[in-house]
């Protein structure tokens, strides 16, 4: 037997004493509506979440002394093939996972991934990302946001205004881009952390076209921040910032189709599309509906295929490149693609609106900002076209 | 033949973009919306509508009405979909309304249209059983009882229909569920015992309405045209109404693209406005492109609806698939352009999304059109 | 009768008499490929030709002085229509009565319009259009062919090369854009004209992809030209140009369909469908055909309807403006979409050439030409952002 | 399961791209072309092939083949498409070639294989009756006679028809023209009595043959696999073919899109490269992606074939779907982007446009291979 065949066994028989049993098949609740949960469920949760936290398996492949799991990539993927075939969900997610951990360990201090690592691991600090501004959106580094020196030197103090902070008002620390330079564009961003119940921080929730509030704007009235909480160096923000954004867009690209809750997954889209039209021969009765629905899915074989390619030529270890831009416009505009045709195969009935659930119609209106924050698609196009084809520059 | 309008035409229809900017903007559906508002659309308003003639323009003057064409109504329509103002016009007028023009007998007309034409009563056309449009898809059965007629059967994305003081209901009387033959039409007083109407919300904020009729008994006068033929009445009225839907459409996307286009005049990221990137310019032209072509489609639509020439069935599928596509793509263009503020709800442009899917699926989606529009054609 | 009905009948009884019946349903010979007639249909051809020139038909619209019809536009269009019930082709074709002749009109000195527009009605002058230049397709401004005043300030000396001169071999008289000043841009074009015989003028045609050869390229080695010929004065050449860009547009999207040699009509492709895939219930048997056929039309459908929509609206008389790069834009893409089906529909049957004819293959290639000649589709989008649409420059 | 290629593999390909560079650039086809070259390939140079071992790459070594996969052909295939180098390998070896392979008794295999391996042998696959990819759709009649077989039909678009030494023809056996069952496939001589081949010249100045068969005579060991069995063959052969195709298609749109994004960084026009125009720019974006998925789909379905799975048949359909539409958008765009240049005949770009389109159309469109996707889906 591999070692990875025996670690494997491993960590299935660790998962299946560790795991409450109550918590098999759930579906994430995370960007769902917020329903309560029965106590003993939460409970099941929590538990599960501590056990994780021991063995490291939250963050699987950080270094172990900031309380990863110290695995190498091909452990993590069997850890996560393993909680797969026990459709639990993640014990822990957000932007500390998957965006800030990462960043820190490539541009942070020792003393930076010392201080927040280990709270990221363990859920204890909830991060939320303060990039966008309203005259700043595909334009980022036009931000205005601005964080002066006191007279101290230790000291920056933050006034200005973000917005599409994702999940601001559940997260109790924030990294953000700052300007410490007025006079200079790229060169004159600062990324720093500070903790949301830092005083001046006021949060207000954004509604959307879907009804949801996912994102929050964020102003900030004479806020104090430590300079210690720099990352990368003073106006050395940008580069830090490219490499987060970076990791948020394989985030958004690299993982396979997602869930959204609401939406149409592959396989439902076929029965929905036999109901609505009918079969004949065991097939959709209708030519036209048949090919849209398998030219998405053809779509979404070489995406998935492409993406499995990219995995296997990048080499380990690496941060992400500008090509994953291309995963990042692909998978967004795949997934608009099929809740659109989910949308049409449901006709009128897709139409209902209840207040009380997350339908068809609330997911298709979410859908829509996908090809927008991140870095909108046309954004992308023009990461590619610049830094992938070596396209000249006007 | 004229595809450009006469001097009262721009009159009417100038009048009616004043008084809905004036009165009816977009705020004003944000204000029903957000007051959970029941019927849908504001009476108050309707009454000024009506007052202006609005009701009664296709209707002939001798049940009251101003006896003006489809055209002065779709310019009407047109003008609504700029502000996506509420009415019953669809429902109470151009489905129900014209199903009793059509098919009623001199009692009938005489009795409801003047009503319709003072905005007195509310109408709503149950046809639909299924949630793609099929409107000889009717399984809903009528069958004689004595001199009357006991109906029994379920109908869904009844427009209105919670509302209406009246129902002109599809139901069969002959042949099987898709025959072309076999179905008529009947008046059904809402209140009757039997009839149970359960309004549902739709996405733009509007109202359709599931309807059940358990062994309802309707008197033989109620029978709407001749017995087995409602579907000549039915094809008539769902044609003209489908005309004015498409104007209506066109309104609607032509203010999306016009906001849209002065979104890319004044936005500036990268020290630009980013109507001067050539990639969203492209695409700006060829939205306008496409809106030039649905205007000429949306005339001649019109047009032929009122000349009662012999392609005017085949110009009715051909705009409201060709509205229907141009409504997809632009109002999402619409959104994608606007980037995050036009995902916030405070910002119109999601409205306009909406409303634009509503009808995107209204009165058929645009492969039945176009599928019908190839069978017109001989294809 | 209205004035309008008795002009019918008269023209009508004129056409009668003289048309020769030999010419009834003949289709345009133009642009096909030459191939030699019989002696006394060249001889009808020639009598025709005389009879409509007595009388100005050639140029309908023109002024009597100039030897044209001195015609309303809608007696021109009854003209036209009595000329197509009889479906005998034009008398005369080509640049002189669709882009020399009206710019003139607009542009030309009393003695230029008295020089050539009575030689453009009568056929004698065959004109052909100097524009583009290897370095100068798109950006046509940016053109290089320089004319140079000699010391007797009566004669220019012209240099240099045009590219894309359509019929240059088959024509006797060239207009053309010099540059008469180096050190601007737009400011420094002339619009001159000069026969193709002037010594120092060579004409080379230009094999295409689809075998023919409609475009030449033309050398010039100290041409000599009359400063007479200057049209709308020295420097003033690409306001001149622009008129005359649009009269070309409008030829190019103004007609309705055009007929192209070898290429599938609207009716013609419904058979082939049905000959393709099969009918069914006398339709298309295949939804998929059906639907890209439907939608074909329906663009066509719409297309003719708005280019009527816009005649009616134009104030009568005006030269076209920008929104006939509209038509332009969609005439040339629509003709690329039919001859794209129709090469579908032909299956392999379609790739089959034969060098001694125009069939759908060779068809299918010329087409690609029609959205780049006469302004790319990419430039006239560019020219309708800015001047339809009033979007930004950069 | 990898979509990468090990280090033979990546040899393999970069001694091909650097013998076609060399031996066989653009300017050979448009040699072969211009003198009219009755074989439309050099043997010259297919000898040299041979020598570097390609037309036995993927056939065992018991008949004088390297044994190697579908993969490595389909390597040499794809650079082969990158110069639209012309070689007998689709006719001789992935069509007829891989239908003896897959069929042949001992014998046959012996007797012909080791000649096609030598490159001394053209082979050509008369299979398609219509103009639309239908390999059921047999007519041509193979009637028992004595102990041998009678054929009488027709045979369209036969690649390389006209100078094959062996034809492998299929022909109806038993039932009804469109049935799987009751096709067999046959060894037929061309030069035989009865056999009649015309050449016809594509577009892409490439041959296929139109033959026909009256009443010709061949022996009972002529019949190539089981009677009535042949669409079982046809099906492998054609998928294999298919795929390898793909790959040539592979190469002949990465190479147009090399060649037109070189072009948008050097042609100048309103003082700067177009390709720093943002429309382009965009639309070059959308070309190099849809190539990632493109290349992405060649490697699986070659990969697929060699490891005989389950959804070889599928990922071949998916393939050829793909490629056809990707390389209809593509070449299209890179003569459209060339602007004037590309339209003439001195400039290479329109023989890619030519050759995408005979490849487009070349064992059935994306809409068979979409529908057919579909199918082997569950829809």
């Amino acid at each position: 037997m591999g070692e990875l065949e025996s670690f494997r066994n491993e960590v299935r028989d660790w998962l299946k004493a560790s795991v409450p049993e109550s918590l098999y098949g759930r579906p994430l609740t995370m960007m769902a509506r917020e329903e309560p949960e029965a106590a003993d469920l939460q409970a099941d949760r929590k538990r599960y979440l501590e056990r994780m936290v021991e063995r490291g398996y939250t963050a699987p492949t950080w270094p172990k002394q900031y309380g990863g799991g110290g695995l190498t990539p091909p452990q993590a993927k069997v850890l996560q093939e393993e909680l797969g075939r026990l459709r639990v969900p993640p014990a822990l997610m957000g932007m500390g996972l998957t965006m800030i951990g990462p960043t820190l360990l490539v541009h942070g201090n020792d003393e930076q991934k010392e201080k927040y690592l280990p709270k990221i691991v363990t859920g204890e600090h909830r991060w939320c990302q303060g990039f966008s501004e309203p005259n700043a959106g595909s334009d980022l580094a036009s931000l205005r946001t601005s964080a002066k020196l006191d007279d101290s030197g230790e000291r920056y103090v933050i006034n200005g205004q973000k917005i599409w902070t994702s999940g601001a008002q559940y997260s109790n620390w924030i990294f953000m881009l700052v300007r410490t330079d007025e006079t200079t564009k790229h060169q004159g961003i600062t990324f720093i952390l500070l903790p949301m119940d830092t005083p001046g921080i006021e949060v207000k929730p954004i509604r959307l076209i879907s009804g949801n509030s996912p994102f929050c704007e964020v102003f900030f009235t004479d806020v104090v921040a430590d300079v210690k909480d720099v990352v990368g160096g003073v106006n050395q923000g940008w580069t830090v910032a490219k490499t987060l954004l970076n990791f948020e867009r394989s985030g958004m690209g690299g993982g396979g189709p997602q869930r959204r809750p609401g939406a149409t997954t592959g396989g439902g889209l076929v029965a929905l599309a036999k109901e609505a039209v009918g079969e004949r021969d065991g097939r959709i009765a209708d030519t036209r509906t048949r090919d849209r629905l398998a030219s998405l899915q053809l779509d979404e074989l070489a995406y998935s295929l492409t993406l499995k390619r990219s995995a296997q030529t990048r080499k380990a270890g690496g941060a992400p490149g500008p090509e994953i831009s291309m995963f990042k416009l692909y998978q967004s505009e795949l997934g608009q693609r099929r809740d659109e045709l989910a949308m049409a195969l449901r006709g009128t009935d897709g139409l209902a609106v209840d207040e009380n659930e997350v339908g068809p119609a609330r997911a298709w209106l979410s859908a829509k900002a996908t090809t927008i924050y991140g870095g909108s698609s046309e954004i992308q196009r023009n990461i590619i076209a610049k830094r992938v084809l070596k396209l000249p520059i006007n | 033949m004229a595809l450009t309008l006469n001097g009262e035409q721009q009159l009417l229809r100038d009048s009616a973009r004043n008084f809905v900017s004036t009165h009816a903007p977009v705020s004003h559906l944000r204000s029903l919306r957000d007051r959970n508002d029941d019927r849908g659309y504001s009476p108050v308003l309707w009454e000024q509508m009506v007052e202006l003639g609005w009701a009664g323009i296709a209707i002939p003057e001798s049940y009251g009405g101003a006896g003006l064409g489809l055209l002065e109504l779709g310019l009407v329509m047109e003008e609504c979909g700029r502000t996506l103002a509420p009415t019953p016009l669809l429902s109470t007028v151009l489905l129900a309304g014209n199903a009793v023009l059509e098919a009623g007998s001199e009692a009938q007309k005489s009795a409801l249209l003047p009503a319709v034409c003072e905005g007195n009563k509310v109408m709503a056309l149950a046809f639909e059983e299924r949630s793609r449009f099929a409107p000889y898809q009717v399984a809903c059965k009528a069958e004689a009882r004595g001199t009357g007629f006991r109906l029994s059967g379920r109908k869904t994305f009844v427009l209105d229909g919670h509302i209406a003081d009246t129902l002109v209901v599809t139901a069969r009387t002959q042949g099987e569920v898709g025959d072309r033959d076999g179905i008529s039409l009947f008046l059904v007083d809402p209140k009757q015992a039997g009839v149970k109407i359960e309004r549902t919300t739709t996405l733009d904020s509007r109202n359709a309405a599931q309807c059940s009729f358990e062994a309802v008994d309707v008197p033989g006068d109620a029978l709407l045209g001749e017995l087995h033929q409602g579907a000549d009445v039915l094809d008539r009225v769902l044609d003209r109404a489908t005309v004015c839907l498409s104007a209506e459409m066109l309104g609607l996307v032509s203010q999306t693209y016009d906001v849209t286009l002065d979104y890319l005049k004044t936005r500036v990221q990268f020290d630009a406005r980013i109507g001067s990137f050539q990639a969203l310019q492209h695409r700006a032209v060829d939205m306008f492109c496409e809106l030039e072509l649905c205007k000429s489609l949306v005339l001649e639509a019109l047009t032929a609806a009122d000349e009662g020439r012999d392609d005017a069935t085949m110009l009715a599928s051909a705009v409201k698939a060709r509205l229907t596509d141009a409504s997809r793509w632009i109002t999402r263009q619409a959104v994608q352009l606007h980037g995050g503020i036009g995902m916030t709800d405070e910002h119109d442009i999601g409205l306009y999304l909406k409303r634009g899917a509503a009808t995107e699926q209204t009165l058929g989606d645009s492969a039945y059109h176009l599928d019908r529009f190839a069978s017109l054609r001989g294809f």
